[in-house]
């Protein structure tokens, strides 16, 4: 089956970082993947967008994604600005960054997720440039809510894109996050 | 036997053109080329990739640089995309010219104005008389071989011409997909150093490149034609011995069929697209409907012979292309039917320009080309909402209408 | 005179067209690429014919400072080397008669004529 | 700073590297200055020429000049293929042979521009060698950056209202002295000990190096074909053209405009220089007096900058 996943972020965030990482956990399970970016121009602090295809078979289509399957936010701040529920398959899920419980968030319809990726970060000092690293935290969030992907494979492919401290420290918050993850 | 990697289009570009040992890379950046000259220089800072780099200051300088490297006697490489290439221009008539096989990726981006960064075939079309070959791929892997590929062709010495690798922009260059990253000494069997007979060596001082009048240029022209006959079979020959080896062909290397076996309706398209329709004829033709799909990798040369062979089969034939010719269609769909022009069942031919300025080209736009097609079929006249202009029709369909 | 200069240079190149053309009638292999594969071609040039006026060196005046071979643009001033010192000779199947070397003579020891006078 | 290296003009090679035959002109100053300056660099040399006289009449198919490998591409992007030609070499171990351009003003200090600035801010590995003729003279003399102030050119003909160039020639060699490459001079034929000095010190360094040599066009510049070096000499007494090089950042002048410099020598009216030339006929004794007030600022300015950066 083709999953298609949509991550909302900021500019900055990681959120291109974090399509091509999902896709390269689930290539070390043997699937056949996609990501890729928003095709424009990014610019840091605006609404980006970024996609990840997963799949048994090659996969073929090139064109955006139109009816994700699940939707990732980096930055529930984007709520309000962007419709994070667009073209969402109706038994779809949103994973969210936030402090909130899935019944506070404003979305009705869905399966929601949230984990406290900021706080992770924060906690493990996980920053880059001052900036918390959200995206690394979501993808165990990721992996948790959905189940099309180990923690480990997540882990594996965080620690091939940086090798030594960095990576451990970016496996341990994905691995934080997939055991804080709330369900409604 | 090399290595699956989940990576973008140009990295697997970048990956190609390491690969192919390129003794010097000179190249200017441009979205979305950059990160092809931002791995490159990775490989370079990073003692991976032994070459010399020159970080020009302008794509006009890029291509001059290897020129002059080329001229030199040694391998070269350069990137660029849209407004780049349309710097390089004037440039790439001296390469081909010269007859010095410069190998460059082309990441193909909307021309300004309006400036735009995504994916159009605007900017390499126009240099489709420019005596390069041209090659467009399907998926980053086909990238990253078609780089390896054209070494081999453009070097051959019955060909020496330079040689484009056009990849859709963020459509292949930014996508991830896993992509076979072969061994370096898979690589260097198959293609071997570079030897040129005629370069600048003060032992045996030569002039490259001199003015000529009217009484040698043509011979010179014609050389160039020659050699572009020549490629056909050089790309054939090269097609097949990289199957032998890697195990991995794009059609016959000019063109390939897909699902051509009864079809009476095809449609010719190029790059990214082809994936797409493949899926669109795949759905189609479970539900029964005659559907065939024409992709034409070499686009210069143009596989005259095997698009004439294919074209046969079918009532009408379509052409998909993400560019347009004002005032005539699109320089795909011209050549298809200059191609075709003559047959004793000549089918009927559409063209269908799609995707400007980087629009998706989804599902329904390859169906709405299809099911235009049919209709055609039915009633072999081309549909009266079809813009129409003496002989030539074509229509924009907007995929966001559908 | 070197080989080169010998023979009629207008024949010459004729020839190489006709070369290029027949070659690429026939010869299925053969690639023309606009290259010249060989170095000083020009002297099958003969500029000479463009002198409408002529350099004549008194020997007798000439010191051999080889100012004139030097400057000229043409190289058609030649070095003759004399026991310990040189002389020059000016050769005019190249020399185009800009009087260069008339003028800066520092012995007036070139004049120029009239060609054909 | 290295010691003068002595020219003898006894030992200079016989072998011509630019041969007769070409088809220059009569009184050529850019053939001139080819043919000096290739005594010097010798046979260890490949050549590139951009569009311009020198590769019209130095090598139109199937006429070849050079002894040297030699090779053109365009106008506007010497530097960047000569960079090219360097780096092949580098690549292939090759130490002792040179990437060098000839290239006139129009292609050096205009549509060059671009292409010279980024070799030499990369110091890239190329002698350049701009033979300055004041104009387009391959497309029959229009006028250039490097075309001096009251002109005549055939884009800056002497109407009615407006006679001549309106602009002062642009100081290029200045421009390359601001990227801080190795070796900046300025030469004229007339000077040929001072011009091959200077060529033959650049020869063995490394990096980006250039050369800019006033190189009179008796044709473009409407004189007799025997009065280039004349007027090549002329240039420099009379202080218009000012000999020089900044060896790695070390400013000196040379030749007669040392003297003029010391104060040893008097500038010559600039009249004399002009006289000679058609293309100035036409100009008043005030545009004479702005011409020669221009050098005179300009020759301040020199001497104020050679104090600064005494080598």
């Amino acid at each position: 089956m083709l999953k298609e996943i949509r991550i909302h972020g900021r500019g900055g965030q990681g959120g291109v970082t974090a399509a091509e990482l999902l896709a390269k956990a689930a290539f070390k399970e043997g699937k056949w993947v996609q990501a890729f970016p928003f095709f424009g121009a990014e610019r840091r602090g605006a609404p980006v967008k970024a996609f990840a295809r997963i799949s048994d078979e090659p996969i073929l289509v090139r064109t955006q994604v139109y009816n994700p399957d699940y939707v990732m936010v980096l930055d529930a701040s984007l709520l309000g600005v962007v419709d994070v529920s667009e073209g969402l398959k109706s038994d779809g899920t949103i994973i969210i960054n936030t402090r909130k419980k899935p019944e506070e968030i404003g979305i009705k319809n869905y399966r929601i997720t949230t984990v406290d990726a900021t706080g992770i970060a924060l906690e493990l000092q996980l920053l880059v440039a001052g900036m918390p690293v959200l995206n690394t935290p979501m993808l165990g969030a990721f992996a948790k809510t959905t189940e099309e992907i180990k923690l480990n494979s997540v882990v594996e492919a965080i620690k091939e894109a940086w090798p030594g401290a960095a990576g451990e420290k970016n496996a341990k918050a994905a691995a934080l996050a997939y055991e804080r993850l709330i369900e409604r | 036997m090399g290595e699956k990697h989940v990576v973008s289009g140009n990295i697997a570009a970048a990956y190609g053109a390491k690969l192919c040992r390129p003794s010097v890379v000179s190249a200017y950046p441009i979205t979305p080329q950059t990160t092809i000259v931002e791995k490159i220089a990775d490989f370079v800072n990073n003692g991976e990739m032994d070459c010399e780099y020159i970080r020009v200051e302008s794509e006009h300088s890029a291509l001059s640089a290897c020129f002059g490297a080329e001229a030199a006697g040694v391998r070269t490489f350069t990137a660029t995309s849209s407004q780049g290439l349309a710097l390089m221009h004037e440039i790439l008539y001296g390469c081909s010219g010269a007859r010095l096989p410069i190998n460059m990726a082309i990441v193909n981006r909307t021309l300004a104005a309006p400036i735009n960064i995504m994916a159009e075939w605007n900017d390499a079309m126009p240099e489709r008389d420019s005596g390069w070959l041209i090659q467009w791929c399907e998926s980053g892997q086909e990238v990253l071989d078609t780089i390896i590929m054209n070494y081999r062709v453009g070097e051959d010495k019955q060909v020496l011409l330079p040689q484009f690798c056009c990849m859709d922009a963020f459509i292949l260059s930014h996508t991830y997909e896993p992509v076979d990253i072969p061994l370096q000494k898979e690589v260097d069997d198959f293609l071997p150093p570079l030897e040129l007979e005629y370069i600048l060596d003060v032992n045996k001082p030569i002039c490259i490149h001199p003015l000529c009048d009217d009484r040698y240029t043509p011979e010179f022209r014609w050389g160039q034609e020659k050699a572009m006959q020549n490629a056909r079979q050089t790309i054939l020959k090269v097609g097949e011995e990289f199957y032998e080896k890697f195990g991995r062909r794009y059609g016959n290397g000019l063109l390939e069929e897909y699902k051509m076996d009864g079809a009476e309706v095809a449609l010719v398209t190029m790059g990214a697209n082809v994936s797409t329709a493949r899926i669109v004829v795949d759905e189609m033709r479970k539900r029964k409907i005659a559907v065939g799909l024409i992709k034409v990798k070499s686009f210069r040369p143009f596989p005259i012979a095997e698009l004439r062979e294919t074209a046969k089969k079918v009532s009408v034939i379509g052409v998909l292309e993400r560019c347009a010719s004002f005032g005539m269609g699109g320089p795909l769909y011209t050549d298809l039917r200059s191609a075709i022009y003559g047959l004793k069942s000549q089918p009927l031919a559409i063209g269908f320009v799609a995707g400007l300025g980087g629009r998706d080209i989804n599902k329904n736009t390859v169906e709405r080309c299809y099911e235009v097609m049919l209709e055609t079929a039915k009633t072999g006249k081309v549909p009266s909402n079809f813009v129409q202009n003496g002989e030539l029709y074509y229509n924009h369909i907007d995929a966001r209408k559908e | 005179m070197s080989d080169s200069l010998k023979g009629d240079n207008s024949m010459t190149f004729l020839k190489e067209r006709d070369n290029i053309k027949e070659k690429t009638k026939t010869d299925a292999e053969f690639l023309p690429i606009p290259i010249i594969t060989k170095p000083a071609t020009t002297l099958q040039n003969k500029t000479g014919g463009w002198r409408s006026f002529k350099p004549i060196l008194n020997e007798d005046k000439c010191t051999g400072c080889l100012t004139c071979w030097v400057l000229c643009p043409d190289s058609s001033i030649k070095r003759v080397k004399l026991d310990k010192r040189f002389k020059v000779a000016i050769n005019y199947d190249y020399c185009k008669g800009c009087g260069i070397c008339a003028t800066e003579c520092p012995v007036n020891a070139i004049s120029m004529e009239r060609e054909g006078s | 700073m290295s010691e003068k290296i002595p020219i003898n003009i006894i030992e200079l090679p016989e072998t011509e590297y630019f041969e007769s035959g070409h088809t220059a002109c009569a009184g050529c100053g850019g053939a001139l200055a080819v043919r000096q300056a290739m005594k010097i660099l010798g046979d260890k040399t490949i050549v590139y020429t951009p569009a311009c006289c020198l590769l019209v009449f130095g090598s139109t198919y199937p006429l070849n000049a050079w002894r040297t490998p030699f090779f053109q591409c365009a106008f506007e992007n010497s530097a960047a293929v000569a960079a090219g030609v360097a780096a092949a070499l580098k690549r292939k171990g090759i130490n002792d042979v040179n990437a060098v351009v000839f290239a006139g003003d129009g292609g050096t200090v205009d549509i060059g521009l671009q292409a010279i600035s980024g070799a030499a801010e990369r110091n890239d590995n190329v002698l350049y060698i701009c033979y300055d003729n004041e104009a387009y003279g391959n497309t029959g003399m229009q006028r250039s950056g490097a075309t001096p102030f009251g002109a005549w050119t055939t884009t800056t003909p002497v109407g009615t209202i407006i006679k001549g160039k309106t602009e002062h020639k642009k100081d290029f060699p200045r421009i390359m002295i601001s990227h801080s490459i190795p070796y900046v001079a300025t030469a004229t034929v007339a000077f040929w000990r001072d011009y091959m000095q200077k060529v033959a010190r650049a020869k063995d360094m490394r990096g980006f190096r250039y050369l800019h040599v006033l190189s009179p066009c008796p044709v473009g510049w409407r004189a007799s074909t025997g009065d280039t070096i004349k007027l090549s000499r002329l240039a420099v007494e009379t202080g218009l053209w000012i000999l020089y090089e900044c060896d790695h950042g070390a400013f000196r002048f040379t030749g007669p405009s040392r003297l003029i410099a010391e104060g040893m020598k008097q500038r010559k009216p600039v009249k004399e220089y002009l006289q000679l030339q058609g293309r100035f006929r036409h100009l008043t004794d005030k545009d004479i007096a702005l011409i020669q007030e221009w050098i005179d600022k300009n020759w301040q300015e020199y001497s104020k900058f050679a104090a600064s950066t005494k080598g």
